[in-house]
């Protein structure tokens, strides 16, 4: 198990109801963690995601280590 | 020193001139994004833009050095605005100075494109019919489903 | 109102913001010419530009009304200095609006690259060294000749 | 026989030592008058000219009327 901080932007901070949570969670890499936190507040259908780790880009493979700083990146519409 | 930055307040390139001046460079192009009054034949009131700053500031950094690397430039900078806008509002600004106007024009567009993609940042529209929504956030039943894709 | 100026004391770009400002233009690509230190190897102090201000404004308005055909942009001015100049100085400044990037890129490109070579403006630099020189005026022994080519 | 005006700018009216000057001339087109002052000043060799005649740009066989303002242009350098 690891505690690990997330944080919401834009449409999934309003969907979730709050800026960021700390977790305790068993999945091992974001692409779990991601499907976890789904089952748990039904992600409204927004494209393809990205997400971060640590303040930086990380594939859906990274693993999930205790002290992260995950973030998942709905499309952005900069400009 | 970051060549990106964020502004949560109104602010003009002006501000950021010293950024971009190089007395070697005789040319300076750049691009500003204004808010506009419409969207896709929606009347548009106001917006929003959210950042996730650190990521952001870190990812328009690469951009700007990509164009540092790619084009003969002298200079190049991007600044983007956070929080809210009103019509005309100067919500990004890339400014870049080269000796040759060829390579300012080529960064300054390569900076905007890739900083529209790339940059974690938001922009939520607030419409004259009273509603509002995410840019390239709200899909339609029809579109792609939402989350990770799995190799 | 023509889009093309000259201005005999030093301008912003500000000034003339009213000219290309658009509630339906997002997007606002602009180009300036600033005096560089330095021309092919030669140290300058400074500049001096001389036009034919009638045929200049003509010309200059030409080109600009040109781009608002070809390109979908809102808006489009050019303002060319005259007089004496400083290292830094601006010497030219192309503002364009428009709808999408693409076009006011294009447009503003489309304006600087003819202004430069078709509004009846000249430049004198002068040199570290003492001298000075009108730019594309110097030829030497091997050069065209001078004057009309007849038919 | 017709009178006329013409201007000089940049390096040809520093070559010339005025800015204008009116003058009674007997050539018919633009590019004799250019024949005819070029004898009188042996303008400095500067690469390819265009021409104008009141505020439009002509070609070298435009006609000299009487009353006509003209100007002989050397290559330009705006920007």
């Amino acid at each position: 198990m690891a505690v690990i901080r997330v944080e919401y932007f834009a449409v999934l901070r309003e969907h979730v109801g709050r800026a960021g949570e700390e977790l305790r969670t068993a999945a091992t890499t974001v692409g779990e963690l991601y499907a976890e936190l789904d089952q748990r507040y039904a992600f409204p259908s927004v494209g393809r995601m990205k997400v971060a780790v640590n303040d930086e880009f990380r594939d859906w493979n990274a693993p999930v280590r205790d002290g992260d700083f995950i973030v998942f990146i709905p499309p952005v519409a900069g400009g | 020193m970051s060549h990106f930055a964020f502004s949560r307040d109104p602010f003009t390139p002006d501000r950021f001139r010293d950024e971009v001046v190089d007395p070697v460079a005789g040319g300076y192009a750049s691009f500003e994004g204004w808010v506009r009054n419409h969207n896709e034949g929606r009347g548009v009131v106001r917006l929003e833009y959210e950042g996730y700053e650190a990521l952001g500031i870190k990812e328009g950094n690469r951009v700007v050095e990509e164009a540092l690397a790619r084009f003969p430039i002298a200079k190049a900078h991007c600044v983007h605005r956070l929080g809210l806008l009103d019509i005309g509002d100067l919500a990004v600004w890339v400014g870049v100075t080269a000796a040759h106007r060829d390579a300012a024009f080529a960064a300054c567009r390569y900076i905007i494109d890739e900083v529209k993609t790339r940059v974690p940042i938001w922009k939520k529209e607030h419409y004259a019919a009273g509603d509002s929504g995410w840019i390239n956030c709200e899909v339609s039943s029809s579109d792609a489903p939402s989350g990770p894709v799995r190799p």
